[in-house]
């Protein structure tokens, strides 16, 4: 067997190493650095169900060790995904995972029955967006609320069905039980950390909104806390993401329970960091005797 | 748009804040003027992102030169670069200056502000080399000015806002026949920018202004660079500078 | 007047320029380096009714843009602080922040009787501390747990009466709000946040305890967005704080709704990073002509 | 413990991974063997916190040695450190060996462990200086011994762990007659150390441990650099390697 295969709950990876969402567009751009076909999964650019124009500029914010955007899921609808993202992607062997968002509950199912038929391999329910205005992360932050979510989009869907959540919460141990009872096959997290910069020559927040999120190495440390717990308080398998750099974090991030991993921020300092994880991860799987890596998925709890 | 890397050959200072930075490359390297480059600053991601910087003019097939001003610690740290060690690259990146379609006599004319003047001098080099004999540049400066040398014109002017006391748009308006040109080419602050659309609204020529935006990725992947742009008369989107500009027609852009 | 002198609630600082708890010890180390009463105030190490010899070592794992800690509360117990340390204190021309800690509720009442009679400024109630094995952070995290400790010390204290919020929390307003009810003369916030490291080799948590708290630039951006937060939902002063390096990041937390700000881990980086932040700030009243410097507070709102 | 700036005069290579920097500063520098500096690494706070390296001896008034190995980033970074540039770092921090109260013809023993091999060169000609004569130096290195020259003592023997497959404290059992001592100096890997310790338990002599632990104030303000010591025959307390070290009296130490 591909000892480096991981199971994300249904979801097969053929290796665990993934992008994130909004960090790697539809594939295309990065495509253009090296062969798609060497990651375990993409997840496209978050999914609205209708075309979405985002917020106004500026939309980024670079703080130390990591940067707080404000995209605001701007976005070409499920429709025209479907027509022309999908076929580009599907030339690749990687797994295909959809980022879908809503204004209100019903829209994610809404979302999650407009990509029935579509060739795709998970949907990543996105309760944790902090830039719209309505939805995203409010959704993420009430157990009640996230497992009626979720609850629907797996009524509604033949997909595997991945939910993504955000760190913003008193104990994500809470929400990860109710999305798990909801019927997720698995966990994604985290996604952005709600925060702000201030302008002190104008005396006004940098961003539009006000705030935005933070990603990248500077959010690390935390992101690994949340998924220790996580899976500590859930059977379903983990995602995990924040801040990860290159392999050294990716395996912090299976010892603490992530079966699989995503780079977010880091490709746009290195476009190849995704595939440099990969090899470094090989490399300690090697040294480390290790027939199947996913032997190592939460080793840091025994 | 490929992950390169150059060498610096040379980092020498033009103003106390203006430096110049040569890079070479291992093969020929292609690019077009307005096109820039994502430039990694440092090897200890501090500052985290990359950044963006115009390919300011060609020295040679494998050699380009950059013109940076010092902002924040990202230029900070690559008015330090030494020569002689590799830098880690993302380019040449987005849609630069679009110079074909003109009359080779037609009066065009490029207008810059400070460092904005930096991918200019390639664009007049260009427009010479390909035949353009009437190309009147006219570059501002907050204060002691630079890098008249570079440009290949006809006319060149030169203005020193710290003395004169008159913007770039004043001159176009007060000694030039703006009438005259067919194309206009604006690389600067975007107060200057705004005025040079103004000046030429609804003359039915090409104003291309080159935009600035925060980015993060360069390559188009995180929509980080959002600028305003009109897709229709009663439509608009957000486009990326990164891969859609950083050069637009000034008849698109909606400055907010 | 003084134009930098803030009023956190009763509490006049001559200046808005604190250090935080922990970071600072009982100011003798800081105090070879400059001179004390340059400082708005000093928030002493954490204190606990008994002395504690805190948590084994390794206590520091450093991180992109910050550190991660596992200290827990070493100290030499309240009487101890009142003897030995208060007398050193008072020499300087600063205001003394009195940082309380206790296992039970109850605790914090007993602290603040034993400092009833001593010659201090502000008690600070940490109600956020992550690195203990019960209280600290658990009582920071639930309004009604909050509203009871500080009541408690309220009741029992003629001093000026701060409270320490944890960031680790879905809404901070709500725990804010509690606080002020509770009849908190000022806020104090951020404490760090959960975090943790895994050592690839061992594969186990590089910390003892698992989790430490997370500080240092990194934080910024999160904390800034929980003063903006914080400001927005209390009428009672704010005392902001969480990877403040110098005066910009000081002034955009007084942009945000912090009266004063405290640097921590920074202090660790520069020695002299609290009075260059002092020094940093002036100038910008200057520059910006402000007669007041508190009129910046909470600027960015409007 | 001063805030202090000292210029790099020298910056070499000693093995692959080792390297000396020497330092001069503006005024003449005491310390004494043992004591170290918290060194600020980055201009970009990358990483952030400093990085505590033993002063390894003395060159003249105002010019120290540091021996460094490459480890992480922090380490890295010293060794692009450039001749010529300055340096902030915070020291003399911490207690040294405490080498008083041993006669001049006392055998005394010093035992190095590859980069731990640093403050003892200090020690060994503080000694030497002092007068005593019967100083004797074991220093172990995994591969590639370094640093002999600098040592200055009655007997030093160097053992070269890749190929004698034995280590500093089997050469004291085996080679030296360890009654003899009336004095023990140590610094190196805690293994060593323990081993040390075991060795020289009970024999009431003075047993000088030179510990690390990781350091984010280095000063005493932040108890980070926590090691546990026996306080009494019942009791232990942690202490700051920072200021209560980095020297500790092998009796008091509780290795975990
Ligand atoms: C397509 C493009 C081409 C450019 N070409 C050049 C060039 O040839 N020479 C040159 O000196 N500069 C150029 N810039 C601007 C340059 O990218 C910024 O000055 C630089 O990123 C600032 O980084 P910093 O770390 O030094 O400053 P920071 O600390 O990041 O910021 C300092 C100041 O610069 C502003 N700034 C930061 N990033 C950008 C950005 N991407 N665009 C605009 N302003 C920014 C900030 O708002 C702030 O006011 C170009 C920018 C773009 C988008
Ligand atoms: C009092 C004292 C004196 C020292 N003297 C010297 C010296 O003279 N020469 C020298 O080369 N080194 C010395 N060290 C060790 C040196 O401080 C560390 O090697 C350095 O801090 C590692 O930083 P880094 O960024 O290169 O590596 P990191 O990426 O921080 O770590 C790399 C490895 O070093 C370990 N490490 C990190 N910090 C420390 C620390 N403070 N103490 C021990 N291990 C650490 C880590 O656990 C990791 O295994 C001394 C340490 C102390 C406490
Ligand atoms: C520019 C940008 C855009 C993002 N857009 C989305 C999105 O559309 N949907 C989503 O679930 N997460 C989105 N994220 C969050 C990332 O998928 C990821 O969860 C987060 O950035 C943490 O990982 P990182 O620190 O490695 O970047 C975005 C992040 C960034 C930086
Ligand atoms: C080593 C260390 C010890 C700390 N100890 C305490 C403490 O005893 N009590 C407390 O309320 N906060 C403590 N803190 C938290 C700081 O006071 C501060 O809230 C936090 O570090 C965020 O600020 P910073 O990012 O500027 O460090 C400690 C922080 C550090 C780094
Ligand atoms: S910078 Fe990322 S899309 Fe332009
Ligand atoms: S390193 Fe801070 S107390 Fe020792």
């Amino acid at each position: 067997m591909n000892p480096l295969q991981v199971n994300l709950g249904g979801l097969i990876l053929k290796n665990p190493v993934t992008v994130a969402s909004g960090t790697f567009g539809f594939g295309r751009e990065y495509g253009e650095f090296f062969d798609l076909s060497l990651l375990g999964g993409i997840a496209v650019k978050g999914l609205t169900l209708k075309e979405r124009s985002g917020n106004p500029p500026p939309r980024i914010v670079e703080t130390r060790g990591g940067m707080i955007n404000s995209v605001g899921l701007q976005n070409p609808g499920v429709e025209a995904f479907i027509k022309e993202e999908i076929p580009f992607l599907r030339r690749f062997d990687t797994r295909i995972i959809v980022n879908i968002n809503g204004d209100e509950p019903e829209d994610y199912a809404r979302m999650a029955m407009a990509l029935q038929e579509a060739d795709i391999d998970s949907i990543e329910v996105n309760i944790s967006c902090p830039n719209v205005k309505s939805g995203g992360m409010l959704f993420g932050t009430d157990p009640e609320v996230a497992y009626r979510v979720v609850r629907q989009v797996v009524e509604n869907t033949r997909h595997h069905v991945m939910v993504k959540l955000t760190p913003n919460v008193t104990d994500i141990r809470v929400i990860a039980r109710a999305v798990e009872e909801a019927g997720a096959k698995a966990i994604s997290l985290v996604n952005t950390f709600n925060a702000m910069a201030i302008d002190i020559q104008t005396q006004k927040p940098v961003l539009v909104r006000k705030t935005g999120g933070l990603s990248g190495p500077a959010i690390k440390p935390i992101a690994l806390r949340l998924v220790y717990e996580t899976y500590s308080a859930v059977k379903i398998p983990i995602l995990g993401m924040g801040g990860i750099t290159g392999a050294q974090d990716a395996l912090e991030f299976m010892l603490a329970g992530a079966s699989a991993i995503a780079l977010g921020t880091y490709n746009f300092v290195d476009p190849l960091a995704a595939v440099k994880t990969l090899e470094g991860i090989e490399a300690y799987r090697k040294e480390k005797g290790l027939e199947n890596l996913s032997d190592l998925v939460g080793k840091a709890h025994r | 748009m490929k992950l390169m890397t150059g060498t610096i050959i040379e980092n020498s200072r033009v103003t106390d804040e203006v430096f110049k930075i040569r890079l070479r490359m291992a093969q020929p390297f292609e690019f077009s003027p307005g096109q820039f480059i994502n430039i990694k600053v440092s090897e200890w991601d501090a500052p985290l992102l990359r950044r963006p910087i115009s390919i300011s003019r060609r020295m040679d097939a494998r050699t380009i030169e950059l013109l940076v001003k010092e902002q924040g610690a990202g230029t900070r740290q690559m008015r330090f670069f030494k020569t002689g060690t590799p830098v880690d690259f993302i380019g040449p990146l987005g849609r630069g200056f679009n110079i074909s379609g003109f009359k080779k006599e037609a009066p065009l004319l490029i207008l810059g502000g400070g460092i904005g003047t930096a991918p200019l001098k390639g664009l007049s080099r260009d427009l010479a080399n390909r035949g353009y004999t009437r190309v009147y540049v006219v570059n501002g400066f907050k204060d002691h000015p630079y890098g008249k040398e570079d440009f290949e014109c006809y006319e060149y002017v030169e203005i020193d806002e710290s003395k004169e006391n008159r913007f770039v748009t004043d001159h176009v308006s007060a000694s030039l026949n703006e009438t005259d040109f067919q194309g206009v080419f604006a690389c600067g602050p975007t107060p200057m920018l705004k005025r040079v659309r103004e000046i030429f609204k609804d003359r039915g020529i090409s104003v291309q202004l080159s935009l600035e935006e925060k980015m993060a990725c360069g390559v188009g992947a995180c929509l980080g660079c959002a600028v305003k742009i009109k897709t229709g008369p009663f439509d608009h989107a957000y486009k990326k500078v990164c891969v859609d500009g950083p050069v637009f027609e000034a008849s698109e852009v909606i400055f907010e």
